[in-house]
């Protein structure tokens, strides 16, 4: 076993303002974000937003390094060793960890969180944020469907009171990242039994992280005080933590950013581009690139997205360089895998190649476009980069492109659809994230459920006859298992290459599978890879030493202060 | 006079039951539910998260697999309790208490804007009326007109970029504080404020034609105090048939304002029901609103029978509304559709008021 | 009291024989007294160069409108040809707007006929039907008043999509209530007149007086009606537009315009500033000549023209 | 009241002609003029050009005129309530003071302490949402007369004057709490209650049933015994001798004649003035003066008695129209309002049947019940032999040809969207006889015979004057040449000259195509002129029936009698004032009682039988008779 734990000082790196100075304790960090409807890290929380709360709020055994995307430093166990094989973890937690009240943190409150967190109906079986296709602590599944209800023959145990440990089903050597991830973090067991649902009131708030709630209003905001009893209160600078909560788009966001009511917003993923080109543009800060939008073909009873020289064509014929001057600040994707995940240069990814994209087209048989379908790109909302995608397939190809854009609603119907008839072709938008942000975890990406994530494009025949044995009603799981086999080989490649590459123990031989799983995915051309981008902050200048967490899209206040 | 209560508020929980039906009905039409939408909220929303996967434990009480006749049959049990339960989209919260809430946000902009609506719309109608076909008579109808055709949402956006982005005096958006409030309420009351004041100018112009101005004038009393005491009363009785509405509006909400100043009422919980399918809270929100408007029109075919006489006798003297005969008097709906008609229905528009009665095929004869 | 209540003393009097010299029908008079208004009459002249333009667009637009120039985006006024500039994908400002007009002319005057035609249907029924019927269906448009107009549209727009033609029948569909309560109020107006009981005493049946003596006389306050109600209708797409829920592009319009504009407002304020600038004009327009049909059908305002 | 200047014509300008000197008239007034600018035009039209009058004090003049002359807009002028349109010149001297041009706060103060002003409509001159009291005692306090409880007082006070029963109570009440006779005396104890020494009346009772009409007028009359000067403005001539001893005619904003009442009415001198008398009907009754008709009544009775053997029964193919026991009951809101009972009545072919009776006594009703516009409660109407009330569809819509009416508002009855010719053209078209060129030449026939010349045809409604529009209605009606005519009162809504015209017009074409009618009006004068037989209804039913020769002289029913007294004739000797009110005192409005003939073809409503009228009609005849 090895120690990685010491003592993470992040102070002395600058921040967003680089500037030496001493941090300056005090003052109020205005932050405006999408609505956070709930705060409770074992039920679902999709919204990024709600975990930078909850990051602030609680702190789980160990935290996610700010500097190093893929390493994490210690929480509230303030060591670990890490069995030979690679099986169990045993953490040391610090005594000086302490719930807001003043008790002290003990390895219990852990073991009672885990069995919350995997508790059928507590956490809601249908949302759990444990998730068990990736995390695989011994029983933890079975305990979650209902298998066993003997929490004690789950790999997770208090020692004593300063003792936790966990077991595996097999190594994982990104299982501390996942650990550092919002679902693990605790809450105070005897508020949370005393109180059911009311722990959530600020009133009764207990919490182990820097900060408590001191308000929470729906759809309107929150306020966040530091907590008297954390024992890294030193690191933590800010008063006063004042997040309002916007669903109004992106431009009234930017103004109030603008006119000075905000110091940090993230609401502006909606239009990067008003934000680009307004005067507040270099107050904009990124993560590291860790996700790729694209667009995923739908499987369609026309034969034409069926040939992959017809979607290589279309994946050629994509000029990235003029879509990444559309997309600003996202660059350019030439591949699924974004360019800040680890091992990804050794993606090549695809190039813009006009004339091999229209030799292509005449070798399937359409040369100029003739005798292709329209191709739809279904959408939910409009992106400047994918009309111009279109244009260029238009102006390119000599394709007749439509955008389809519908309501949400609408949106998730049509996602919903098997196979589509004859007269709809194309694709779908999507934006995408690697996490962790190593070509492993792109590899996952590979496996993804069917609908969502193209990787269905099978000949129309194999679907329905798999939807005709399974009937209607079946999960994307059981689909994806009866697929096996039938789909187009290049497809059926990348799926078994990303299987290999998952199943592989050995750290080396996983990541170069990773790579040619990754590198099969780019070439079977189901999804087209069009911008990479990370996640995006305005930022103030007088916030100083703020480091977005890119591969959680969370931030952390930890360091962070207000120069006046 | 109970009678006449009594009446209409049975019709009102008719119309409201009528309403969650076609609601819900529609409901079921839309495409999409609320757990398609979480799901394909999580991924494609362009915000990632470690957790895949969506939905919600309450899809299980409201889900796919419960048969449409009884989700219905859950909620309207639950409203009649005033239980409505957890929404889909805020399990930790109650329908009722989201929408108290909210409410509370939208009142406390309503009450002021309708007040400032009361006090500008007023003296400028007047005015006028009074200075009919003179200058001042041409430019502010032309304003009022200008103003009132314009979308609303117009004068938000420029309020703020005068006055926040601009000046920098007020917050952008937000909630915060009474200097959050100043921006919404100004906005929210220009266009009810145009209006008014067209409506008061009309009225006025109509009770200035009556006769009895005439008399008022051969008794000896000076142009003031006729104006005042017989003109401008009766003039601003028929108000609250538009005041009740345009208040009723305000205080459910309004979509655009709200989104665009990030408020959180009524209006934008509703639009985020709607389009998160979010049943509960959209069956909740779509009631209230109906509540709202319906107990508004009552509110004013009271306050207005209390105002005049002549309707205040009628609702004493008989359950039933009667068409008033031979005194050349109007019921309140009819005098809002004549002088409003042409205003967009923007939740103004006329009120039910005392009029549906005039619908026996016999109807009273009436002379011209 | 007697029946013989004379008039009161109403100015204009109608035993006068000073105009007996120009026969002129109901809306001719009408008319001539919407001539007289400048505002109206020059607003009218307007929406009709409106019109002329929006049928033209495809000659009168100098570029196509979805023609994108990625190299050329977001330029200023009167650069590189274009007029109005372009906006985030290097199309034209200008072209966009010419159609947008297209698109809003269409959704206004398509969605005042869908909501008319069903507002006629039910109010006239209604109306002279009377009795057990027309209780049903004011019921019914009681209930419908009592709901939030934009949710129908809202939904309406949810179920069918984002065509032109859906935002035309769930803005028309959303706002046939008002103008119908309007169309049964005229009718049970005019059902009391003489000339309709004459009409009755002739023999002619139920539905030739409806269509042949009720409408025409309702026609008035419909026009007038309509022509605030066609402006309403086309804020109501710019308003679905806020919500994410306008014409789906590339088809432009002015909502989708205003919303894209507004999120350049403070780097490039053409954008929104053109736009809104003509959305305004058109909105007004029909104001005004909304205004000018008022005061012309308006007897009671006789006095002042 | 000096005859001597009565025979002088026409005094249009000029001091001189003025009866007495200016310095004791109350009010003189001497070439008013009173014109209107159109707003946004330089352009001004002049309604009153040249007024001169005078008023002594205590004295009474009438201002007559067709409408529109101006009467309203000069005396209007005189108190300076004009709005700002209008410009006003000459002089109008009260108490020797100038009003026109007076400054605003002088002229205040003789509005309603000087002169005090009553308008037609009471209920549009009375604020509908302030009580009495207050309407009565405000000015009260702006002139600094009184205020507070004296106010009150007064107030309470001038209702009594006026006649209006509690007035402790009726004071708290609003305008449309009162009846119509009420609101009128309201309207007149406000004029009054601040002691005005002139007052001016607008057309007061035009609105009014004749009896109430009557009422208001004595009050009137005792106003002026108290020492108040009058000026009436009316278009009744009857009303307008009742009570004036001058009286001023007007046209077209000039005055054509001022004279005495008793000059004018036996020796107008102004052609206009003679037009006016000789167009407005007197009613020829027996209660006021014994005038008998040339015809032997005898004949008369006789003749009745064979074509009408009794109104309740019918049957004979002479009669066209028979309607038995037939009942209308409005189910109102506030209750059922019984509108027609229990009537029955037979219209012989060629024969013109006239109803009257007050407001409200259900002649409209029974109009449309026979035309079928109205579903009866109760009854039979036979038509011809056929039962009306069985017929529906094709066959109702054929015998509709057959029954047309015309109805009292000529321009409401019109189609305002089509041309007259199109207007006559209707019917026709409904019931497809003919070509279309046949029915325009059919419709240009008809019109030509009501004396609308051909080059009119193709105008609107709207363009013609009441008189020519009610003669389209009248072509329309007779278009599908009908068997029967039910008119509703179509001439009320005209102007007394018009109302002649269009009277003689259907005089003529009765007598020219034989037609049979239902002539409905409140208007006695009219009914005895048209009509050959008459019906008297109160409260939906009918409480007299016989020919108009007898009713006029000999009517049974109180309720009748009442009606006749209450008629001021203009030519006639006025009746007695004490006989008028106990004879409306005596009015039953109950419907009780049968219907019994007391002669042949003379029907009373009566609890008595008809023996007891056997003496007195003798005794009446008889008196006839022997006169
Ligand atoms: N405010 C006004 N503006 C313009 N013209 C007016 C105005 N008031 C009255 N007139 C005109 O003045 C003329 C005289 O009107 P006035 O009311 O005095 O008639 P009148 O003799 O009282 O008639 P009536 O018997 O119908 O009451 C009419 O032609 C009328 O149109
Ligand atoms: N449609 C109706 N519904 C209810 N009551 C009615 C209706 N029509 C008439 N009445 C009532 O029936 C009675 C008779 O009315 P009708 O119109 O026949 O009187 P009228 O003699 O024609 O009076 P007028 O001289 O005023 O025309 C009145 O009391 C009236 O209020
Ligand atoms: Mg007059
Ligand atoms: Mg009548």
């Amino acid at each position: 076993g090895s120690d990685d734990g010491g003592s993470a000082d992040n102070n002395d790196d600058s921040g967003a303002g680089g500037s030496g100075d001493e941090p300056q304790r005090g003052g109020t960090l205005r932050q405006s974000m999408l609505p956070v409807t709930l705060l409770d890290p074992a039920v679902n929380a999709n919204y990024s937003f709600g975990q930078i709360m909850m990051i602030g709020l609680w702190e789980g055994l160990v935290v996610a390094d700010a500097n190093d995307p893929i390493q994490v430093v210690p929480g509230v166990a303030e060591s670990w060793d890490i069995s030979g094989d690679g099986l169990i973890y045993t953490f040391h937690l610090r005594g000086e960890a302490r719930w807001s009240n003043g008790d002290p943190v003990t390895a219990n409150d852990f073991e009672w969180n885990w069995k919350r967190i995997l508790t059928p109906g507590i956490a809601g079986e249908s949302s759990p944020s444990y998730n068990r296709d990736r995390i695989s602590v011994v029983g933890a599944a079975d305990y979650m469907n209902g298998e066993i209800d003997d929490f004690s023959s789950v790999g997770a145990k208090a020692i004593d009171d300063a003792t936790f440990e966990l077991t595996l089903e097999k190594p994982d050597p990104d299982f501390l990242i996942y650990l550092s991830q919002f679902w693990a973090l605790p809450l105070h067991p005897a508020t949370v039994e005393r109180l059911g649902d009311g722990w959530l009131d600020p009133e009764n708030w207990v919490s182990n992280g820097a900060y408590v709630l001191d308000e929470f209003r729906v759809n309107l905001g929150a306020v966040l005080l530091p907590n008297d009893h954390y024992w890294d209160k030193d690191n933590y600078y800010i008063d006063r933590w004042e997040i309002t909560f916007n669903d109004g788009g992106t431009t009234a966001d930017l103004l109030s950013y603008q006119s000075g009511d905000l110091d940090i917003t993230g609401r502006i993923e909606d239009d990067l581009e008003a934000v680009t080109t307004s005067d507040v543009a270099d107050e904009l800060m990124s993560s590291g690139t860790n996700q790729y939008r694209h667009l995923i073909a739908l499987n369609s009873r026309h034969p034409a997205l069926h040939d992959i020289k017809v979607r290589k064509a279309l994946a050629l014929a994509v000029d990235r360089e003029a879509l990444g001057g559309v997309g600003k600040p996202a660059i350019p994707g030439k591949s699924l895998v974004p360019g800040d995940v680890e091992g990804s240069d050794e993606v090549p990814g695809v190039e813009y190649d006009l004339e091999a994209a229209q030799n292509l087209l005449a070798e399937a048989g359409y040369p100029d476009g003739e005798g292709m379908p329209t191709i739809t790109i279904l959408d939910f909302q409009t992106s400047p980069w994918v009309e111009a995608i279109a244009e260029m397939w238009r102006k390119n190809l000599g394709l007749n492109v439509v955008l389809d854009i519908v309501e949400l609603g609408v949106y998730s119907e049509k996602l919903n659809v098997p196979v589509h008839p004859e007269d709809y072709v194309g694709f779908m938008v999507t934006n995408n994230s690697v996490q962790p942000p190593t070509v492993v975890g792109a590899a996952y990406n590979n496996l993804q459920p069917i609908r969502t994530y193209g990787m269905n494009l099978s000949p129309p025949e194999a679907v329905d006859d798999i939807l005709d044995e399974l009937g209607a009603d079946v999960d994307t799981a059981q689909i994806a298992a009866k697929l096996d086999g039938k789909r187009h080989p290049e497809v059926e490649q990348a799926v078994e290459l990303a299987r290999e590459a998952l199943a592989q123990t050995d750290p080396e031989a996983r990541t170069s599978l990773a790579i040619e799983a990754a590198i099969a995915r780019d070439e079977s051309y189901v999804s087209i890879p069009a911008l990479w981008g990370g996640y995006f902050l305005l930022v103030k200048p007088r916030v100083q030493n703020l480091k977005p967490w890119f591969h959680t899209s969370v931030m952390s206040t930890k360091g962070v202060w207000i120069k006046q | 006079m109970l009678a006449y209560v009594a009446r209409r508020l049975v019709r009102l929980v008719l119309s409201l039951i009528a309403v969650s039906i076609i609601t819900f009905g529609l409901l079921q039409l839309v495409p999409g539910s609320f757990s398609d939408l979480a799901e394909v909220g999580s991924t494609a929303l362009g915000d990632q998260t470690s957790g895949d996967g969506g939905g919600d434990s309450l899809a299980s009480r409201y889900g796919d697999q419960v048969p449409a006749w009884e989700q219905y049959a859950r909620f309207m049990t639950g409203l009649v309790q005033w239980d409505m339960g957890p929404t889909f989209k805020y399990p930790q919260s109650s329908v009722e208490e989201l929408m108290g809430e909210a409410f509370l946000v939208s009142l406390s902009l309503a009450v002021p804007a309708t007040l400032l609506t009361l006090l500008v719309a007023i003296p400028i109608g007047m005015v006028a009326a009074v200075k009919k076909d003179k200058l001042a008579d041409y430019g502010s109808i032309f304003t009022l007109t200008t103003i009132q055709a314009l979308p609303g949402y117009l004068f938000a956006l420029v309020l703020v970029l005068v006055f926040s982005v601009g000046l920098g005096w007020l917050p952008v958006r937000g909630w915060a504080g009474p200097e959050y409030m100043v921006i919404p309420v100004v906005a929210l009351a220009v266009q009810p404020t145009a209006m008014l004041a067209r409506y008061v100018r009309s009225s006025m112009l109509e009770a200035l034609r009556d006769e009895y101005v005439v008399a008022a004038l051969a008794k000896g009393g000076s142009r003031r105090t006729v104006l005042v005491r017989h003109v401008l009363r009766n003039s601003l009785i028929p108000l609250v048939t538009v005041v009740g509405p345009i208040f009723a509006a305000l205080a459910t909400g309004t979509v655009f304002v709200e989104v665009l100043l990030g408020i959180p009422g009524l209006g934008r919980l509703f639009t985020l029901a709607a389009r998160t399918r979010d049943m509960p809270l959209l069956m909740g929100t779509t009631l209230f609103f109906a509540l709202i408007l319906m107990v508004m029109n009552l509110i004013v075919d009271l306050v207005y029978g209390l105002l005049d006489p002549r309707i205040r006798h009628q609702q004493r003297t008989s359950s039933r509304w009667r068409r008033p005969r031979r005194a050349g008097l109007l019921p309140a709906s009819q005098l809002v559709d004549s002088r409003t008609q042409g205003g967009r229905d923007d939740g103004g528009g006329g009120s039910e008021t005392p009029s549906p009665d005039v619908s026996a095929a016999d109807g009273t004869e009436v002379r011209r | 009291m007697t029946a013989t209540t004379t008039e009161p003393i109403e100015p204009v009097d109608p035993h006068s024989s000073t105009n007996h010299e120009s026969a002129q029908s109901e809306l001719g008079r009408g008319w001539a007294r919407f001539k007289r208004n400048k505002l109206a009459f020059g607003s009218l002249i307007f929406m009709g160069v409106l019109i002329v333009v929006a049928l033209g667009a495809p000659w009168l637009a100098p570029m196509s409108y979805t023609e994108q120039d990625l190299t050329g985006r977001l330029l200023a006024p009167l650069t590189d040809g274009h007029l109005l500039g372009t906006d985030q994908l290097g199309r034209d400002v200008f072209s966009r707007m010419l159609y947008s007009l297209r698109t809003a002319l269409m959704i206004g005057f398509a969605a005042e006929l869908v909501a008319l035609l069903v507002a006629l249907v039910i109010g006239l029924w209604a109306g002279w039907r009377g009795g057990r019927t027309e209780s049903l269906l004011m019921s019914f448009t009681d209930v419908m008043y009592a709901f939030p107009t934009y949710l129908f549209s809202v939904l309406l727009v949810v179920i069918m999509g984002r065509t032109v033609f859906a935002i035309i029948l769930a803005i028309g569909i959303a706002g046939w209530v008002t103008q119908a309560r309007l169309v049964r109020a005229q009718v049970l107006k005019i059902k009391n007149f003489e000339y309709v009981e004459a009409a009755r005493s002739i023999g002619t049946g139920g539905v030739a007086i409806t269509v042949r003596h009720i409408l025409p006389n309702a026609v008035g306050p419909l026009l007038v009606t309509t022509s605030f109600a066609i402006p309403g209708a086309i804020i109501a797409e710019s308003g679905l537009a806020l919500l994410g829920l306008g014409v789906a592009p590339p088809t432009p319009s002015w909502g989708g315009m205003i919303v894209d504009g507004y999120t350049y407002v403070l780097a490039h304020p053409h954008l929104i500033a053109a736009p809104l600038a003509l959305f305004s004009l058109t909105v007004l327009a029909f104001t005004w000549i909304g205004d000018g049909l008022r005061d012309a059908f308006d007897s009671s305002e006789e006095d002042s023209a | 009241m000096t005859s001597a200047h009565a025979a002088a014509p026409a005094n249009v300008t000029g001091a001189a002609c003025v009866p007495e000197p200016r310095e004791s008239a109350l009010l003189s007034v001497s070439d008013l003029r009173v014109s209107f600018t159109k707003p946004r035009s330089a352009h001004s039209t002049e309604v009153v050009a040249g007024l001169s009058m005078s008023v002594p004090a205590g004295g009474s003049v009438a201002i007559v005129g067709e409408s529109g002359s101006g009467k309203t807009v000069s005396m209007r002028a005189m108190l300076g309530v004009l709005p700002d349109t209008a410009h006003v010149t000459g002089e109008a001297l009260f108490e020797g003071r100038n009003l026109v041009g007076m400054p605003e706060p002088d002229l205040r103060r003789i509005r309603g302490t000087g002169i005090g002003m009553i308008f037609q409509n009471a209920m549009s001159a009375l604020n509908p949402t302030r009580t009495l009291k207050v309407q009565l005692t405000e000015h009260l306090r702006w002139h600094g007369i009184a205020s507070g409880a004296e106010a009150r007082r007064r107030a309470v006070d001038a209702l009594d004057r006026v006649g209006i029963p509690d007035p402790e109570r009726r004071i708290r009440m609003y305008p449309f709490q009162l009846s119509g006779g009420q609101r009128q005396r309201a309207m007149i104890a406000m004029a009054i209650v601040a002691g005005p020494k002139l007052l001016i009346a607008d057309e007061p009772t035009t609105a009014l049933d004749v009896t109430v009409q009557r009422q208001v007028l004595d009050l009137l009359q005792d106003l002026r015994r108290d020492g108040l000067a009058i000026v009436m403005i009316t278009h009744d001539l009857g009303v307008a001798r009742y009570l004036c001893d001058d009286i001023v005619v007007m046209r077209h904003g000039q005055v054509v004649e001022n004279a005495s009442m008793r000059s004018f009415i036996s020796a107008a001198q102004h052609g206009y003035s003679q037009h006016l008398l000789d167009t407005a009907l007197d009613v020829t009754t027996a209660v006021g003066e014994n005038d008998i008709d040339d015809d032997p009544v005898e004949d008369v009775t006789a003749t009745t008695a064979l074509a009408h053997p009794s109104p309740g029964v019918g049957g004979d193919q002479a009669e066209l129209l028979v309607v038995r026991d037939l009942a209308k009951v409005f189910h109102g809101r506030g209750g059922d309002v019984t509108a027609v009972t229990d009537l029955s009545l037979t219209i012989p072919r060629g024969e013109t049947i006239g109803v009257i009776g007050e407001s409200g006594s259900g002649k409209s009703t029974l109009a449309r019940l026979i035309t079928r516009l109205t579903e009866p409660t109760a009854g039979d109407i036979t038509f011809g032999g056929t039962d009306v009330l069985r017929l529906s569809g094709k066959r109702l819509k054929a015998w509709r040809r057959q029954v047309q009416m015309v109805f009292q508002n000529p321009y409401g009855s019109l189609l305002p969207h089509q041309t007259v010719a199109a207007n006559v053209v209707e019917p026709l078209r409904v019931h497809k006889v003919g070509t279309k060129a046949w029915r325009r030449e059919r419709a240009l026939e008809l019109l030509t015979m009501v004396g609308i010349p051909e080059s009119r045809a193709d105008q609107y409604p709207r363009q013609f004057s009441g008189g020519q529009q009610q003669r389209v209605a009248i072509a329309r009606a007779l278009a599908l040449e009908p068997a029967l005519l039910v008119c509703d009162e179509p001439t009320s809504a005209l102007d007394v000259s018009i109302q002649a015209q269009v009277l003689e017009l259907l005089q003529d074409l009765k007598e020219r195509l034989g037609l049979s009618m239902l002539f409905i009006t409140h208007n006695l004068a009219v009914a005895q002129r048209l009509c050959d037989r008459a019906i008297v209804m109160a409260n939906g039913c009918v409480v007299e029936v016989a020919s108009t020769d007898t009713l006029f002289t000999r009517p049974q029913h109180p309720y009748t009698q009442a009606l006749l007294a209450a008629v001021l004739p203009i030519r006639a000797e006025l009746p007695p004032r004490s006989g008028v009110t106990a004879a409306l005192d005596r009015v039953p409005v109950e419907q009780e009682g049968d219907l019994v003939e007391i002669t042949a073809g003379h029907w009373v409503r009566t609890k008595r039988s008809a023996d007891d009228f056997a003496k007195p009609q003798v005794l009446t005849q008889k008196g006839l008779t022997q006169a």
